[in-house]
């Protein structure tokens, strides 16, 4: 029964996850852009949603979308900035400009928020589905079903839209993708606006469940990176998996180990996956090559 | 043109022996069964159609890859799976199609880099690989950062540090691509001389059939990961499957 | 060479001395005022900023006649490194006294600071580590982190026997940080024990890290404490008093000691229906007649005055009382002025629950009780100790808490 | 001779003028001292990323287990600091050498995130073993436990550890062990193919980064007076060396001081005049931070060397970089891997 519950709240912890993830999946596998302030446009996102909330004390999902949009548009934004001139100067730079922005980012909150956590509260946000034993929280379910469309709509895009074949080509290889009369530039902005985007919805579901303080988004540091390692480079079933398997782990370490070890586990799981399977859960073979020399 | 003078090719010693040498990705076999066998100062040209898995079965071959299946012998030590550098160390030295490896180091000290395989001392190094450049007509180059080199230049340091090591088998990877046709001819004098003064043992991974024809005596045809024909370069040449796989326009455009 | 210059110099602007009656008599206030913890160096500045008026107003300090006290303001940052920087920023400049910064790895890098510079320094921090090294010019006003679990799990039954009801079965939530881990096990080696409550449940948080509540809140279920005791970070108590709402549960009361529970950002974070009749454990807070101070507090723009405004308005007015006994600027006679401090009622003393403050050889409080104060409503009220308190305590019914 | 110890020289001389200023007053003396200490962190990260190529983020577990070890210690047992350097290098050097075994096999963006995770594991760690907060035992001023009144002392001691570093760097450059750490930074693959046993060369370079992350912890530990785990196995203090390389020029010797030169008075400046506002302080540093990022692609120090060459990479427009010749970007080995990869790819 409590390993049941366990399973069930990894999974609602962990479908989260693997949006997050998947955000992240998308600028390295078709940019191959280190961004390390994902985490922090996660945090933008849900400081907007609190804003939102606040202003007019609407339903959280329903204001869903109108952080999407806002968040589309910051990713527009910051293609134009700071992706497209970081491309091409290679790891180093990308780093220190990434660093500086989520400096920039969790800063700003400093100055406009405060240090102070601050949460959402709806009716349903702490009322449980009863099934049985067994709680559901409608926050975390909604979150789950958020994103499943998320995944299906991503998956959908990548595999079954000319956009897709775009996006893929230009992955895989650019000059080639140019040779073939693809405006890459364009398809890169696309993507990143695609992986801000999903950050947004992360930001819009997780602040539901839980409260948002400027350093909140160091906890994403890690996991954010994780999930698509551990998915695998390049494969969006695999990314969910690992959000999912992420989740898991952390509530059963915290049900059946000490709370306190969670995230250290899922780090430890994270080097030894590097070492024994680099090219992840589902990820192609010859993704290896990427990581072993 | 080729070594004149020395015995016979099939009585000279074997340097390097593949045994159904092969590669899996997943379920493709990239290569599969390759057998060859490259004698002291021969002269080969590995040939096929882009993606032939000319590439893969060279750095089969050079370590950076390591084989799921087959064995490489070299000068009759068995050296499958060895790491690239413990084979530089034995004599068997390879360039990559990337012209320009060490952008932002000297010239001298890209060489060096390759010089060290002869001795520890850095002065020695250091002349070894004065010495190379000047072999190759680049003395003057020595302290020039190599991004500011011409293609031709820095394929000839390419040269230059396999020179510089003493390595004696030598497998160069499009080594010619990029060039225009004089200086392809130019380069592969150089490569001439080179072979003959330091008696290399050479195999030139190439599209540029023409070219490798007056180098060569030997070819070696690979298509889709295996080998189609081996033997004497006009022969080779003449192959009627070959032709089809490959040659065919080409070679007469050329002839 | 360069060392022994850098000794001479370092010498020279050590020791600060003289000046007429009109120049101003400096305290260094070393706070966060960015950072984690940039909410506590907002309050400490509140409350000194009034204590130091209301000195000024009142004349300044007679024996020095009527010179006024001046605030300097460093910020101590976000890690030890930048509040030692922001030690020695404030030590040069003047400063005959100190007071800062409240959160504990800081305050024990800072107080060397001051130790090593001559310069008597007063900190609200309960970290024993502080008055345990020896020093001469450091002064503690809180309790010990190692007795303060004594004083409030005593205050706790106090209360409870007031209702005639008995406390038995507690429950531990823990975060990991100094003061919550060792007040933990200090419960579970000791007090819990020794008052005979039993701790049917015991859990460590890396703070701020808990993902999901149902595990904890699972055990609430299957081990029905009456009580939750120590506390996290507060988004941890948020998710596991929620989660407990959630399914269907009256959340069980928190006692939660060693972080600021009591300021705007807790009601904020928990909602005013979850916050409703927790506890929270303090070393100084208003109690009844201490309205006006309060009021300032208010008007200064904090909505909920507490401790951290009320210890270092009392430091301030710690301080000029030993400048006013010193008759001098020289910090090696303010600091033997603050060590035989005895202050009873009055400002000074008045935030504190005993309304005495006194240090024994090693600097710290020795009149040490422990207040308690329960959120009702968004509302904070001082409910112990019981003579000195602003209102009743409201108990739920302490029995079966499982739904 | 003289050319190669040119650039020390003048590292040595900076760090005098550094210690006339620290001279001045204790404030003075405290931000000279940690911007010696970081200059030496930042050259440990300088031989690992700046000169071998691995870009880590861990080296914060190396400078944190030093601290921790010098601390408790003394703490607990009354160890002189000294001893407890002696005992951290050498846990160190273990630590190192696990670490690098496991990660130095990943190749670019997989060994930093690696890296990254390790001090955030050591931090759980140390703090589920209680060590949340350990003040370094007070003495006073003792020759003996290492304690001085005054910061003055410390910066003496890091500075010439920093001197002693920059004279090894410098050293460095002109061996072999040195040019094969830049060959291989350059294109890892070309360097195996040239006879550099990689692995062997990255994992020295990673230890002898540990070493010097060690000692920058030692003196840090004296200079906070106090351990906590969550600021020693902060992300941060490894980003902090990385940026001071960066900024300052990676595979430089001067790099590392002239970077701390710049970064840690700046995190000084910024707090001091830019306290008003909570998070305005780094809200400028990253400001700062991020018109490097776009300004100047190979540091400051070359920028003050050879400003020309530094102008003409700022004048060629991102576009035209070449795109056929990987080795000039920073991963050209996964590039070169992407490249047989594809080939793979094409051949089926």
């Amino acid at each position: 029964m409590v390993l049941l519950q366990a399973l069930l709240n990894g999974l609602l912890v962990g479908a989260i996850w693997g949006v997050l993830g998947l955000g992240k999946q998308i600028v390295l596998g078709v940019i191959h852009f280190v961004n390390f302030a994902h985490g922090h446009l996660v945090l933008l996102a849900m400081y907007l949603a609190l804003l939102l909330w606040t202003l007019t004390q609407a339903d959280p999902f329903l204001l869903l979308p109108i952080v999407v949009v806002i968040m589309a548009g910051v990713g527009w934004l910051l293609d134009r900035v700071l992706v497209r001139p970081l491309v091409p100067r290679g790891e180093r730079a990308q780093m220190i400009a990434t660093l500086a922005l989520a400096l920039i980012i969790e800063n700003l909150a400093l100055m406009i928020a405060s240090p102070q956590p601050r949460s959402i509260q709806t009716w349903w946000a702490d009322t449980a589905l009863r099934l049985g034993g067994l709680f559901l929280n409608y926050g975390q379910l909604m979150g789950l079903v958020v994103s499943a469309v998320v995944f299906a709509a991503t998956w959908w895009l990548i595999r079954r839209t000319p956009l897709g074949v775009m996006i893929r080509a230009t992955s895989q290889n650019r000059e080639a993708a140019q040779y073939m009369g693809i405006n890459t530039s364009r398809v890169y902005g696309i993507a990143f606006v695609l992986s801000v985007v999903l950050a947004g919805v992360v930001g819009a579901v997780y602040i539901v469940s839980s409260p948002v303080d400027p350093s909140t988004a160091w906890s994403f540091l890690i996991l954010m990176f994780v999930v698509p390692v551990l998915g695998g480079l390049g494969s969006i079933p695999g990314t969910a998996l690992a959000g999912v398997l992420v989740g898991i782990v952390q509530v059963l370490s915290s049900t059946y180990l000490d709370i306190e070890l969670q995230n250290m586990i899922v780090f430890v799981l994270f080097v030894l996956f590097l070492v024994l399977r680099p090219q992840g859960l589902l990820g192609k073979a010859t993704d290896q090559f990427r990581i072993s020399v | 043109m080729s070594a004149a003078g020395s015995p016979p090719v099939s009585d000279r010693r074997v340097r390097l022996e593949t045994r159904g040498l092969g590669r899996r990705f997943g379920g493709l076999r990239a290569v599969r069964d390759v057998s060859v066998t490259i004698r002291d100062g021969e002269r080969v040209g590995l040939l096929g159609p882009n993606g032939a898995g000319k590439t893969t079965f060279t750095n089969l071959v050079t370590g950076d890859i390591k084989p799921t299946e087959g064995e490489v012998i070299l000068d009759g030590e068995r050296v499958t799976g060895f790491a690239p550098h413990q084979l530089f160390h034995r004599g068997l030295a390879r360039t990559y199609q990337v012209a320009n490896p060490f952008p932002s180091l000297t010239t001298l000290d890209a060489v060096m880099i390759g010089a060290f395989a002869g001795t520890r001392d850095v002065t020695a190094a250091a002349s070894a690989a004065r010495d190379a450049l000047d072999l190759l007509g680049l003395g003057h180059r020595c302290a020039t950062e190599m991004r500011n080199l011409t293609i031709v230049e820095m394929k000839e340091v390419e040269l230059a540090r396999i020179v510089a090591s003493g390595a004696s088998l030598v497998f160069l990877d499009e080594l010619l691509a990029g060039l225009r046709p004089n200086e392809v001819g130019d380069l592969l004098e150089v490569l001439d001389r080179l072979a003959a003064e330091r008696s290399l043992t050479v195999v030139l991974i190439e599209h540029l059939v023409g070219a490798v024809m007056t180098f060569c005596e030997r070819l070696i045809v690979m298509n889709e990961g295996a080998v189609i024909a081996d033997g004497p370069a006009a022969e080779v040449a003449h192959d009627k499957t070959v032709v089809e796989a490959y040659l065919g326009a080409k070679w007469r455009k050329d002839a | 060479m360069i060392l022994s210059v850098g000794a001479l110099l370092a010498a020279a602007c050590g020791s600060e001395s003289g000046g007429d009656s009109t120049e101003p008599v400096k305290v260094a206030m070393v706070v966060h005022n960015t950072g984690p913890y940039a909410d506590t160096g907002r309050m400490k500045t509140i409350g000194a900023q009034i204590a130091i008026d209301e000195i000024n107003a009142a004349g300044g300090i007679k024996s020095l006649g009527g010179a006024p006290m001046e605030l300097v303001i460093e910020d101590a940052g976000a890690d030890v490194g930048s509040a030692v920087a922001a030690a020695n920023r404030a030590l040069s400049q003047g400063v005959v006294a100190g007071d800062g910064t409240g959160i504990s790895s800081a305050t024990l890098a800072v107080t060397e600071v001051a130790e090593r510079r001559g310069i008597p320094w007063i900190t609200m921090s309960f970290e024993d580590q502080i008055t345990e090294r020896g020093f001469r010019n450091v002064f503690a006003t809180s309790p010990k982190t190692s007795e303060f679990t004594d004083l409030w799990v005593r205050a706790i039954n106090e209360l409870v026997e007031e209702t005639g009801q008995k406390i038995e079965r507690v429950g531990i939530v823990s975060g990991v940080n100094v003061v919550a881990t060792s007040a933990a096990a200090q419960l579970r080696d000791k007090y819990a024990a020794q008052y005979g409550w039993q701790i049917v449940m015991d859990e460590t948080v890396e703070e701020g890290s808990l993902r999901d509540a149902t595990p904890i809140v699972e055990r609430i279920r299957a081990t029905r404490p009456q009580l939750l005791l120590v506390g996290s970070a507060i988004a941890d108590i948020q998710k596991i008093t929620r989660k407990q709402i959630e399914q269907g549960m009256t959340p069980v009361p928190w006692v939660l000691s060693g972080a600021p529970y009591l300021s705007g950002a807790f009601v904020e974070a928990l909602g005013a229906d979850a916050v409703n009749g927790t506890f929270a454990v303090a070393s100084a807070a208003p109690f009844a007649g201490q309205e006006e101070l309060a009021q300032k507090v208010r008007d200064a723009g904090d909505p909920y005055p507490q401790q951290y405004h009320f210890a270092t308005y009392s430091s301030m007015y710690l301080i000029k009382d030993a400048v006013e006994r010193a008759r001098s600027r020289d910090p090696k006679a303010i600091r033997d002025a603050l060590a035989a401090t005895d202050v009873s009622g009055g400002p000074a003393a008045d935030p504190w629950p005993a309304q005495r403050v006194r240090f024994d050889s090693t600097g710290r409080a020795v009149d040490r009780v422990a207040v308690l104060v329960q959120w009702q409503g968004d509302k904070t009220v001082t409910v112990y100790p019981l003579d000195r308190a602003q209102g009743k305590a409201i108990w739920p019914t302490l029995g079966n808490t499982s739904s | 001779m003289l050319r190669t110890y040119s650039a020390p020289l003048v590292g040595i001389a900076i760090l005098v003028v550094g210690g006339v200023y620290g001279a001045t007053s204790e404030s003075a003396a405290n931000l000279v001292a940690m911007t010696a200490v970081w200059a030496l962190m930042a050259c440990g990260w300088n031989i690992i990323s700046g000169y071998a190529g691995p870009i880590s983020l861990g080296q914060a577990a190396f400078f944190g287990i030093t601290a921790f070890i010098t601390t408790v210690l003394f703490a607990k047992w009354n160890v002189t600091p000294y001893l407890g350097l002696i005992v951290g290098l050498v846990v160190s050097l273990l630590l190192a050498t696990v670490i690098g075994l496991v990660t130095l096999r990943l190749s670019g963006l997989y060994f930093t995130l690696a890296t990254l995770t390790i001090p955030l594991i050591m931090a759980t760690l140390t703090r589920y073993f209680g060590y949340h907060e350990v003040a370094r035992p007070y003495v006073g001023e003792s020759l003996a436990y290492f304690q001085f009144n005054g910061s003055l002392a410390y910066y003496v001691v890091a500075a010439v550890l920093v001197a002693g570093a920059l004279l090894f760097t410098a050293r460095l450059e002109g061996t072999r062990t040195g040019r094969y750490f830049v060959a291989i930074r350059e294109n890892e693959r070309a360097a195996e193919a040239s006879g550099v046993p990689t692995f062997r060369y990255k994992f020295v370079a990673f230890l002898l980064g540990s070493v010097f992350a060690s000692l920058a912890g030692w003196v840090y530990s004296q200079l906070s007076f106090v351990f906590s785990p969550d600021e020693v196995y902060n992300p941060i203090v490894s980003v902090q060396a990385l940026l001071i390389v960066l900024i300052g020029g990676p595979g430089t010797v001067l790099g590392p001081l002239v970077g701390a030169l710049l970064v840690i008075p700046l995190g000084e400046f910024t707090a001091v005049y830019f306290s008003q506002l909570p998070g305005l302080n780094e809200l400028m540093y990253a400001i700062v931070l991020l018109v490097v990022a776009f300004w100047s692609r190979r540091g400051l120090y070359p920028l003050l060397v050879g400003g020309a060459r530094v102008l003409w990479i700022r004048l060629r427009p991102a576009g035209e970089r070449p795109v056929k010749t990987p080795a000039v970007t920073d991963d050209a080995a996964q590039e070169g891997a992407a490249r047989d990869s594809a080939e793979v790819g094409r051949s089926t």
